[in-house]
């Protein structure tokens, strides 16, 4: 934990002071170049998170869900392009500032924990040293105290014998358990935002919910903020406090979690939960989607579900779309919402 | 324990390189003995060697002497020194050892730096500079080079000395054997002039051959360092915020030393069979320039004793490279 | 895959990388080379002219003549069917002969597995130009024998590359579903795992061709195989290293250039196959 | 022979060697006794490294059990090797639909390639018109236009490639249909999909499945009956409605209990710690269970819990199976 002197200047303190969300995205709009030419992976896309709050970003893949994470971490690779866009971390705009400032947030202030734990491990390092890793670049714990920090921080993933643990490489641990060093790692400088992508894919149902538990538990205790990346909505129903449904690089809908699974608003969101088995009562109650993504290479309507959509009304097809807001916290990017 | 084991693995290797070798002596049309008594050898003599080396008994037991002799370290006589084989070439040893070891450092200087950069920038002007220089260096015979680079800097430009040996013996007297490396040993003896004699011979022949050795070492590195940035353990520690150094060095390259490490096998391969060729061009006294005169005389106990000398050495380089392999990455530690 | 990608792909590669066009144009060069040499050439590569001897390059020998006043040029081109004939050759038995070895010991697994496992260990475990030395010196002074050791040195990187890609292949979800279909071991291999790892080992061949050229001439050059007056760039250029401090340049030179050109069009060839066949293992 | 289950599996066995020179079993399937009734469904859970692919392959002969009986139709074919088996009418009568929809298509055969080779292969009768036209016939069963058919797999979307797994699968007209979790590589919408698809397919065509899984929601929606396994063990099987509402192993609950739902927000069930322990060379006497689970006695580590019947078809392999009624979820 910090020192309080320190905690007196931290960025994210002083944004809570003022009424400004921990992480806004605004208006992103993003393109890569592909062999078949560029693909508009992101439109638009905008949503708040607050401080303690677990958002979850929901779509299926190629939605544009992990880009828009790897654009706040600035993680992109080179076919990617930034078109416009904010992307604020308590109120400063990121895009707008310098690298070097931008490395300094990166890891301190935003951490982020990746799918299939087990390559996203050093895989010849022990992991006590990757924990030290992150420590000698983010924080002033002395030489001699990193151990014991390190240590610590697997204690506080509830990671059993921790010092033995400290000793391990990643292929003498379970993918649970390297998944619970990842997050230590993440969350040794003590972050206030972390981003966790897709974190259980691969992992045995039993351990997705200890792990889900963890993450749950220590936004509790720290008052840390997560991005949650996920395809599974009834995960994100069971963990999040509120949920951005992603489809073809739109964010179609944005609601506290209990108000979207029960009513829903857009047609898109209401078909994926109608699909989900876990919401299914029968085989008969299960609904399809029809249609595909669409092909983002290609020039896009307004809104890009109307291919798909039972609803489609002519004016759907006049620009511009904007989102509207349904209710305090809903919003919907559909002009015939249900 | 570990080095133990890889000890014993590498048995059967030497086991295959002595039955081979013993093959390619006894077991292969024409009449060996006639090989052995040397082109100058009348049907009598033929006779008497055939007897002498027990070629007129049966396989096996022609295999049991000549493994005894090997025990002996006896490798035969060569037809045109005179002298024991055994002794010729390790006589001769060092003068390799010190080409081939030099060219190594030179390639390895050379091209993991090479490597690194142009995974580091994909597609940029140094990885294209990388690219062009792996490639070029990969289609140059290693003879060539070395006859274009004397011609160009000896004959025309006279930078280096004439390419004769090791060491210019008219002006300066070669240090007393304590490794048998002159760079080593000129220094040792406190001799600064003729190292740098020793040094001005060394360069041509260890540029020429670590030419054609780094294609596969920049091209390996690069490789290697690309999937290991691309790989997931990279991208958890840019996103941890890990600084650029760290990442590259501790988290790429580490991993990526495996694959490259890997490779030396081949290198070595290459190495030591380019020798022979460079060792000619440059009138090198080691043991390739040895097999060559053998060849050429049809000095057959030479040419074999040469053979088996350069897998056993090879054999042993490669056992050096899987420990080194074993040190790096500790799940091999970990699979007993 | 189907021509159209085919083709799209093969556009792609030399769109990207001019240099495999390059080499394209370069091989076809050789391949004409290797083909019409004799008819093609200006002077007889054997006759010898003791009024024309050591001329440096000039328009009537542009790359000089040697010491016999042989043309280096037509030596030089004539060269190339010796030169890529035996490489052709060494490629194309040990490709035969180790993909089915290696193949047979992927799939069957078991004893057969290990002994042939045994047999590419031991060629490995020499320096393989070394052991081209001694198995030529042994087998006798000829071009077929430089052929054959090539041949032998070459099996281990076909037959252990056919054994892993059909070992992957074989555990594949598609070739379990191929044997739910009905297929036995024989079909397979050869509708299922066959055609699938074709391509790759193109790529293999193409690599190989440069390194068995560089092979044989190396062979040559220390005086095994290929007996003078016969022209090949390997023995000429050691036959013009002798005057090389008389600064006769063009007699080495020419033959060396003519091989580092074969050389460097077959790795090149073989870098833009494997672009073509997977762009992630571009190297 | 209508009553007789359209398979069954007595003391089926699967160990593989590991390690060496040491020479380590792993019990991958260790004497697994089931059956699999005309036209039932079944649903296989477990997670990873249970044993449930294993299960499968061996159910599916791609690979020979260790030991056990396998009846299929009333034939023993346990012990008939590949070579032979791939030439007889069971091989066609038993096929598989594999999990990942890319990998299990060769990227060089066409559809209508994919579709036919089995057909020639399996039923040799088939004159060429007719199995032309049997190709179109299943092209239509999974909804994809015959103007697939000279396509290749790289051309086709994930959702449709899936569909030609099953068309292959289908086309032979087997009676029992092993689908090897033939949804987890697909999104959600494909998904839902595919399996209104695979439920559509088996009243059309009255095949048997056994339908292999991680996700408990799936096999609910599209099995009768579901069997558990654990560490190469049926830990406990019955009727989907009775083992959902009234799990009676620990492990079950554990299962069911990690299955993430909106209606159990903030709740804290029960978690499963640690993982299982190593299927290598597993003490006999011990519950495979032991040492994660959460009742764990003395009596569990010295002697290994058979599976007995509980209920009506419900069956358990746990000392306190009557214990479990009041515990949590």
């Amino acid at each position: 934990m910090k020192a309080g002197l320190m905690r007196a200047t931290h960025p994210a303190e002083a944004a809570a002071a003022h009424g400004v969300p921990l992480l806004e995205v605004d208006r992103l709009t993003l393109d890569f170049a592909t062999r078949g030419g560029r693909v508009k992976a992101l439109d638009q896309v905008g949503f708040t998170l607050d401080r303690g709050q677990i958002l979850g970003l929901v779509g299926e893949s190629g939605s544009g869900k992990s880009v828009t994470a790897f654009a706040i971490m600035d993680l992109l690779d080179q076919a990617a392009r930034i078109e416009t866009g904010q992307i604020r971390f308590t109120g400063i705009d990121l895009l707008a500032r310098k690298r070097r400032a931008l490395k300094e947030l990166r890891g301190r202030e935003i951490a982020m924990i990746f799918q299939s734990p087990r390559t996203a491990l050093h895989p010849i390092r022990k992991v006590g040293h990757q924990i030290e890793d992150v420590l000698r670049a983010h924080s002033s714990v002395p030489p001699g105290l990193r151990r014991q920090k390190a240590i610590e921080a697997l204690e506080r993933v509830r990671i059993p014998d921790p010092a033995r643990r400290y000793e391990a490489y990643p292929f003498e641990l379970s993918g649970g358990m390297c998944q619970r060093v990842m997050i230590a790692m993440a969350l040794s400088a003590d972050p206030s935002l972390l981003i966790a992508d897709e974190p259980t894919t691969g992992l045995d149902v039993t351990t997705q919910a200890v792990i889900m538990d963890l993450i749950r538990d220590l936004v509790r205790e720290s008052g840390m903020s997560v991005l949650l990346i996920t395809h599974d909505l009834a995960m994100a129903g069971e963990y999040c406090d509120r949920i951005a449904v992603m489809h073809a690089g739109h964010i179609v809908e944005t609601a506290p979690a209990h108000l979207l699974l029960r009513e829903p608003a857009h047609p898109y969101s209401a078909k994926l939960i109608a699909a989900t088995p876990a919401k299914a009562a029968s085989i008969e109650a299960l609904a399809a989607i029809p249609g595909n993504l669409p092909d983002l290479r290609q020039p896009q309507p307004p809104c890009r579900f109307s291919t798909r959509c039972e609803r489609h009304r002519p004016d759907c097809d006049q620009p511009p779309l904007d989102a509207a807001r349904l209710g305090q916290d809903h919003l919907v990017l559909c002009r015939h919402p249900l | 324990m570990i080095v133990l084991r890889r000890l014993a693995e590498a048995v059967p290797s030497l086991v295959g390189v002595v039955i081979v070798t013993f093959l390619l002596s006894h077991a292969l049309p024409g009449d060996p003995a006639a090989y052995f008594a040397g082109p100058a050898a009348n049907a009598e003599s033929v006779a008497e060697v055939r007897r002498t080396l027990g070629l007129d008994r049966s396989l096996p037991v022609q295999f049991g002497y000549y493994l005894l002799d090997l025990a002996k370290g006896d490798l035969g006589h060569s037809l045109t020194t005179g002298q024991p084989v055994t002794s010729d070439l390790l006589q001769r040893l060092p003068a390799s050892m010190e080409l081939t070891l030099a060219a190594l450092i030179v390639a390895i200087a050379v091209a993991l730096p090479l490597g690194i950069v142009a995974a580091l920038r994909p597609n940029s002007l140094a990885d294209h500079f990388c690219r062009l220089t792996v490639t070029i260096g990969a289609a140059f015979p290693t003879f060539f080079v070395g006859l274009l680079l004397v011609y160009l800097l000896y004959f025309k430009l006279g930078l280096v000395p004439q390419p004769l040996g090791r060491l210019d013996e008219i002006y300066f007297t070669p240090p007393p054997t304590v490794t048998g490396f002159y760079l080593i040993d000129t220094l040792l003896n406190g001799d600064v002039d003729a190292f740098r004699a020793a040094l001005s011979q060394l360069i041509l022949p260890a540029v020429s051959l670590a030419l054609f050795a780094m294609a596969p070492l920049a091209r390996m590195t690069r490789a290697a360092m690309l999937t290991a940035l691309g790989s997931d353990f990279v991208r958890t520690a840019r996103a941890n915020g890990l600084p650029a150094r760290k990442v590259i060095f501790t988290y790429a390259l580490r991993s990526a030393m495996l694959s490259i490490v890997n490779v030396m096998g081949m290198v070595f391969s290459f190495l030591l069979g380019s020798n022979v060729l460079i060792e000619q061009v440059f009138g090198w006294p080691g043991i390739g320039a040895y097999a060559v005169s053998a060849v050429i005389a049809s000095d057959y106990a030479a040419v074999q004793g040469f053979v088996l000398m350069m897998a056993i050495l090879y054999v042993l380089l490669n056992l050096a490279v899987d420990l080194a392999a074993t040190a790096i990455d500790p799940r091999v530690r970990f699979e007993s | 895959m189907a021509v159209s990608t085919l083709i799209r792909d093969t556009r792609y590669a030399f769109g990207q990388n001019p240099l495999t066009l390059m080499a394209a144009i370069l091989f076809v060069f050789l391949v004409a080379c290797a083909l019409l040499g004799p008819t093609l050439v200006p002077y007889d590569p054997l006759a010898s002219d003791a009024m024309a001897r050591m001329q440096p390059p000039s328009l009537g020998h542009p790359f000089g003549t040697d010491s016999l006043g042989r043309d280096m040029l037509s030596r030089t081109i004539v060269a190339t069917r010796l030169d890529l004939g035996m490489a052709v050759f060494a490629v194309a038995l040990s490709f035969v002969v180790g993909t089915a070895m290696g193949a047979v010991a992927g799939y069957l697994g078991g004893w057969m597995d290990k002994v042939i496992g045994r047999i590419f260990d031991t060629i490995m475990a020499f320096p393989l130009f070394v052991l081209a030395m001694g198995i030529v010196a042994a087998l006798g002074n000829s071009v077929i024998n430089i052929v054959i050791a090539t041949a032998v040195i070459n099996l281990p990187f076909y037959g252990r590359f056919a054994r892993a890609e059909v070992n992957v292949r074989r555990d594949l979800a598609f070739i379990e579903a191929a044997r739910m279909g009905g297929n036995g071991p024989m079909s397979v291999m050869a509708r299922h795992i066959v055609p699938n790892i074709l391509p790759p080992m193109m790529v293999q061949i193409s690599l190989n061709m440069g390194w068995a050229i560089l092979n044989a001439a190396g062979l040559s050059f220390i005086g095994l195989g290929v007996r003078p007056p016969e022209p090949e760039w390997g023995i000429m250029v050691s036959e013009g290293a002798a005057y090389i401090f008389s600064g006769e340049w063009w007699t080495f030179v020419f033959p060396g250039m003519a091989l580092v050109l074969a050389v460097f069009c077959f790795n090149l060839l073989g870098d833009g196959l494997r672009d073509m066949i997977d762009p992630r293992r571009r190297t | 022979m209508s009553d007789a289950p359209l398979l069954s599996a007595l003391g089926l066995t699967k160990f593989f060697k590991v390690g060496g020179r040491e020479g380590g079993l792993l019990h991958a399937v260790d004497h697994v006794d089931l059956s699999i009734g005309r036209g039932e469904s079944i649903g296989l859970v477990g997670e990873s490294g249970c044993g449930k692919s294993t299960l499968a392959r061996v159910l599916a002969h791609l690979t020979p059990p260790s030991a056990g009986q396998l009846r299929f139709e009333g034939v023993d074919i346990g012990q008939i090797p590949e070579r032979r088996f791939a030439s007889r009418p069971e091989r066609a009568r038993i096929q598989m639909v594999f999990q990942d929809p890319t990998e299990s298509l060769n990227p060089h055969l066409t559809v209508e390639g994919a579709i036919l080779d089995p057909i020639r292969r399996l039923l040799p009768g088939m004159s060429a018109a007719n199995a032309a036209a049997r190709v179109d016939e299943v092209l239509d069963l999974v909804g994809l236009p015959l103007a697939f058919k000279p396509r290749y797999p790289h051309q086709l979307s994930g959702g449709q490639r899936a569909r030609v797994g099953i068309a292959r699968a289908i086309a032979v007209e087997p009676a029992l249909l092993i689908l090897d979790e033939p949804t987890s590589a697909l999104d959600v919408s494909v998904q839902a999909v595919i399996l209104k698809l695979l439920a559509d397919l088996r009243t059309r065509l009255g095949m048997s499945y056994l339908f292999v899984s991680h996700d408990l929601n799936v096999v609910r929606l599209l099995c009768q009956r579901v069997v558990v396994m654990y560490l190469g063990k049926v830990i406990e099987s019955g009727p989907v409605e009775r083992i959902f509402a009234h799990p009676r192993h620990p492990y079950t609950r554990a299962l069911l209990a990690a299955v993430p739902d909106p209606a159990r927000r903030d709740t804290r069930p029960p978690r499963l710690a640690g993982s299982p322990s190593s299927p290598v060379n597993p003490d006999p006497r011990v519950c495979r269970f032991y040492g994660r689970c959460p009742i764990g006695t003395e009596r569990c580590a010295e002697d290994m819990p058979n599976l007995r019947p509980i209920g009506a078809e419900h069956l358990v392999a746990c000392h306190y199976a009557e214990q479990q009624k009041g515990l949590a979820a």
